[in-house]
């Protein structure tokens, strides 16, 4: 590494400054973007990872037609019965459309002893539990979006669902979750499942699906197959299809990304051979002037690459430095509708700060190599001009 | 020292312009001469000095610098004699003027093995000599013509050549700063450096320590 | 090795060294703080712990419902024909159909292939 | 859902379109070099050839780091792509998901090797003022563009038939007995054989360095190359997993073995790679160089870096495994 030539290059990098700039802006506004976005789409993905161990092993559906329908009961004794299930029961659950905001709440019927929630999950519900104590009407516990809802459309302590029959049904908001779970839980309301069968009226020997707990992960695929081979009309989702969909579908949209992005990387690829190669009289007097006191062709390429490498990796580096704190600190202000979709109930999170090194030198093997190709010809041509030339 | 042997050299080859610059020069210089190649503007002078560097390849025969052949050298080993032997002062000069004297002189060294105290300490002797020392710093294009004409000799000499070519160094000189480069290139001849100088100017024809006068005329010696 | 640079050659390294030092803190400072998030994470591993659904409450008001992978198959069908959904477990699909043939049920006796 | 829209995939294709182009333009470059190229006319085009040949070495020697960065990629590859393909724990299962799979990754090496020797050829023509292997050196790179060209479709029809749908088996059943495949059977060689063998051949690695009999070290570098790959996969690995029956060539490149992988690779690759290129720029160009010594060196840190696990686990064991 001769740094008599580093030195010389940094010196007339400083000196034609104004043209390089142009290069570097470039460079570094597409190292932002696509930093930007892939660490938005990686929080993202690893907000969905931490909580998918927490989900149930297997989820049983009835289909009829291709969509899904209510599911015996007496099936989740069957289920439970398979050898490697500790233990599978059914669930009532579904979705509540309220038209002044046209939002979908999630209603989920959970039966409620307390003793055993409150222990469990205290930390994530805050509950005033005297309105549950005193009277026996219906209560919930509802997400921190809909509690807001209730307050500014309704009432703050109490919401009438309209049932099937048209008949209200007057329900004690007892609680709601916590902050931090806001972007799991913002649209769930948690309800006896008494009330919930009474709201979509399912009767009792129905349920929605059917949830069964296998704490063996090999088991998993053999009670899957059971479970196919005696109901056929069902339809398993295993944690392990969910995980890989969670992967699938953030490769899909970062891939779709990309493949759009291809154009800007061939309008950088132009950019930056037409910005490199437009060599002004003056630079090739100069490199005449190299040539003419001794220097060889491999110097000149030697001042171009150090050149190349300085100005990508400063890119580089710039372009990720300003991505990450636009992204973690900022939280990506506008960047980040384009992920989260239309929600009228405006979960407010915070990006998971997780940096995936992975994703850096995707990056990085993406755009310093289209950089450094881009610059090889331009380099060369300028290397071989004739001394001789220039010197008259 | 410098060999020619019925060098030719035409331009653009094969096309309807095509031009013979140089016909059948052959000369020799011996070693610590002083030779002095007259002749009018345009007579194919910097053409020869430009094959003798190694700049451009002639079309045919045979050149001998330092007893080796360059003329068939790959550009890499051209610029390498070049490098170790020759040391060129043109008539622009040639220099870049945002960097300041210290390193204009020391670029023909960068690319060797030397570190940067050592060409620095070679450079500051060649200044002292050329008593420009207290410009090392500044920029060149704020030196003066006789300065900056210094500053290229500086560069010149900075890989102690054996050679030096000079092609129309006095060109855009007044009459007392052709006299110091004169004075000047007494001075190397003393260290027995051999100097072939292209020129028209009739200040060199009547100096007494010119050891030899060839004289082009349309590419031809006459 | 450092001696071969002159002063304003050295101010330039310099602010470069500065620029990719910043970005390397940075990453470890991001790091960092994940680390102390351990809270925030396990509340949201209870919450869906409690609730047993998956997605986040991104998309709430539109037709597709938050968690289309468990309801209805076809929802998004009428939006546009070819329209990939929208939700990352709605993926389910895709995997699920057409691998029952990856289970090796007793209807196909097809060897899953292992030349290498 | 093919495979094509993960971000790592379509970049792998982007670094190898932008190989395609150069390599294109450098062959062009070639051919047109070896066609007429001679040192001794002083015509334009000749010099304006010799211009040329800086670009070609230029665009090849950047083609060669290219090269190492996305073979390193391409492994980053196939680890994810692990996740996604069911049955596929490591990239083992990745690479059997289609045919392709194992001979992309081999002409991958392959081409890196071949690069590689073309590099050092050109060293050592720049060095001489006569240029000698000009001509030589770039029919040659003729030679290697075609093997470019054939890694280029083993990649695309690679990417493009591996289904995501489709049950793969991992290490576990590719490198055991019941196989058929080609590599499976290689692996298959019982220890007591495959081990000798290795230790013979670096022994005479050994002697023939010290000897100088260039061409019979390099085959036996070669040689040296698919041994050491036989006996890392079916003896030193499990050591390093330790266990008997985890034989699996790029588990070792995982974290939980403290990439002890890369040390290995590395070591061997450039170990043959300077043993072989010695012996093939004898052969071709009739240069002797003294590579051996480099190559000596990295494939004894090689069997050192390797044999240390066994050991180790012997004497904190006290048994074989």
């Amino acid at each position: 590494m001769n740094f008599k030539l580093v030195d010389f290059t940094l010196k007339s990098l400083k000196r034609n400054m104004t043209k390089k700039l142009s290069v570097i802006f470039i460079f570094t506004v597409l190292v932002f973007l696509l930093v930007s976005v892939f660490s938005i789409s990686s929080s993202i993905k690893k907000e969905l990872l931490i909580s998918v161990d927490s989900l149930p092993e297997l989820i049983v559906q009835k289909m009829s037609g291709g969509r899904q329908t209510l599911i015996p009961v007496e099936r989740a004794f069957e289920i439970a019965s398979i050898p490697g299930v500790n233990n599978a029961y059914d669930r009532v659950w579904g979705y509540y459309f309220f038209e002044n905001v046209n939002v979908n709440f999630t209603i989920l019927g959970l039966d409620f002893d307390l003793e055993t929630y409150k222990k469990k999950y205290d930390n994530i519900i805050e509950m005033n539990s005297d309105i549950i104590d005193t009277s026996n009407t219906p209560f919930m516990i509802a997400g921190k979006g809909v509690v807001e809802i209730f307050n500014s459309y309704y009432n703050p302590n109490y919401f009438d669902f309209i049932k099937g029959n048209g008949k209200r049904m007057r329900t004690n908001i007892a609680g709601s979750f916590s902050d931090e779970s806001a972007l799991e839980t913002n649209d769930v309301i948690l309800m006896p499942i008494q009330n919930v069968r009474e709201l979509f009226d399912i009767e009792e020997h129905l349920a929605t699906d059917i949830v069964v707990r296998v704490p063996n992960p090999e088991e998993i695929d053999v009670v899957k197959q059971k479970i196919q081979f005696m109901y056929p009309d069902c339809r398993l989702v295993s944690r392990q299809d969910i995980e890989a969909s969670y992967q699938n579908v953030f490769d899909y949209k970062s891939g779709l990304f990309l493949s759009l992005l291809i154009a800007a990387f061939v309008a950088f690829f132009i950019l930056i051979y037409d910005k490199t190669s437009g060599l002004s009289l003056e630079d090739k007097r100069e490199i005449g002037i190299l040539k003419a006191v001794g220097w060889q062709v491999e110097n000149i390429l030697q001042i171009k690459f150090i050149e190349g490498a300085i100005i990508s990796l400063f890119s580089f580096s710039f372009g990720t430095g300003l991505a990450l704190f636009y992204v973690y600190t900022l939280q990506a202000p506008l960047l980040r509708n384009l992920f989260t979709g239309a929600s009228y109930l405006k979960p407010e999170f915070d990006l998971l700060p997780i940096v995936d090194l992975q994703v850096l030198s995707l990056i990085f093997i993406l755009t310093v190599p289209i950089y450094i190709m881009a610059t090889i010809i331009p380099s060369w041509r300028a290397a071989i001009i004739d001394a001789d030339e220039v010197m008259h | 020292m410098i060999k020619l042997e019925s060098i030719y050299k035409n331009y653009n080859i094969g096309e309807h312009n095509e031009s013979e610059v140089l016909k059948n020069i052959s000369f020799l210089v011996k070693e610590n001469d002083f030779t002095i190649l007259r002749g009018p503007s345009g007579s194919g002078k910097s053409t020869i000095l430009s094959i003798i560097g190694g700049l451009i390849k002639p079309t045919k025969g045979e050149v001998f610098v330092d007893g080796k052949s360059i003329a068939k050298l790959p550009d890499k080993f051209a610029s390498l004699v070049r490098q170790e032997k020759i040391g060129f002062i043109f008539q622009k000069f040639n220099l870049i003027h945002e960097l300041n004297t210290i390193d204009n002189i020391t670029i023909p060294l960068l690319p060797g093995k030397l570190s940067r105290l050592e060409i620095e300490k070679r450079a500051e002797e060649i200044l002292d000599d050329l008593s420009i020392l207290n410009k090392k710093n500044v920029l060149v294009k704020k030196l003066s013509g006789g300065e900056q004409q210094r500053v290229a000799i500086a560069r010149a000499l900075i890989n102690r050549p054996k050679i030096i070519l000079a092609d129309e160094p006095t060109a855009n000189l007044d009459k007392k700063l052709s006299l110091s480069f004169i004075q000047i290139i007494k001075e190397l001849k003393q260290k027995g450096i051999t100097i072939l100088l292209a020129s028209h100017d009739p200040l060199f024809s009547e100096l007494k320590c010119v050891d030899n006068f060839i004289d082009i005329q349309h590419g031809e010696i006459k | 090795m450092f001696s071969d640079l002159t002063p304003t050659s050295k101010k330039i390294l310099l602010v470069f060294i500065a620029v990719i030092s910043f970005t390397i803190l940075e990453i470890g400072y991001y790091n960092f703080e994940y680390r102390n998030l351990s809270s925030t994470i396990l509340q949201k591993k209870k919450a869906v712990s409690l609730t047993q659904l998956p997605d986040l409450a991104f998309v709430t008001e539109t037709v597709w419902l938050r968690h289309r992978s468990i309801t209805s198959l076809f929802s998004v069908f009428p939006e546009d024909g070819n329209l990939l959904d929208y939700y990352p477990s709605s993926f389910v699909y895709n995997l699920q159909l057409p691998n029952k043939s990856k289970q090796v049920n007793q209807y196909s006796n097809e060897e899953p292939r292992n030349e290498f | 859902m093919s495979v094509l829209l993960i971000p790592e995939v379509i970049i792998l294709f982007i670094e190898d379109f932008l190989l395609l182009v150069f390599n294109t333009i450098a062959v062009v470059i070639a051919y047109r070099i070896q066609k007429d190229f001679n040192i001794n006319n002083t015509s334009s085009k000749q010099y304006s050839l010799e211009k040329q040949t800086y670009l070609a070495s230029y665009i090849i020697k950047f083609s060669l780091y290219l090269k190492i960065a996305s073979i390193l990629f391409f492994v980053f590859t196939l680890d994810k792509l692990s996740t996604i393909i069911p049955g596929a724990m490591c990239a083992v299962g990745v690479t059997a998901s289609s045919d392709y799979g194992i001979y992309l990754l081999l002409f991958k090496i392959l081409n890196i090797y071949l690069f590689g020797f073309w590099l050092l050829l050109n060293k050592n023509d720049m060095n001489d003022e006569s240029y000698p292997y000009t001509i030589i050196k770039f029919k040659y790179f003729l030679f290697v563009y075609v093997f470019f060209l054939f890694e280029m479709t083993l990649q695309y029809l690679y990417f493009f038939d591996i289904n995501p749908q489709e049950l793969v088996s991992c290490c576990g059943t590719v490198f055991y007995e019941a196989t058929t495949s080609v590599v499976g059977q290689l692996t298959n060689i019982p220890n007591e054989i495959s081990l000798p063998i290795f230790y013979i051949v670096f022994l005479l690695l050994i002697i023939t360095t010290i000897k100088k009999y260039v061409l019979l070290n390099g085959i036996l570098n070669l040689l040296f190359l698919v041994i050491g790959i036989i006996t890392l996969i079916s003896f030193f690995g499990t050591y390093v997993y330790e266990l008997p029956t985890h034989r699996c060539p790029f588990c070792l490149l995982q974290s939980d073995y403290y990439y002890a992988g890369y040390a290995f690779y590395t070591f061997i690759i450039l170990g043959t790679f300077f043993g072989i290129a010695n012996a093939f720029i004898k052969t071709t160009v009739g240069l002797s160089l003294n590579y051996c010594k480099f190559s000596l060196l990295f494939n004894s840190m090689y069997i050192l870096a390797v044999t240390i696990y066994p050991i180790r686990f012997y004497i904190i064991n006290g048994v074989w495994l």
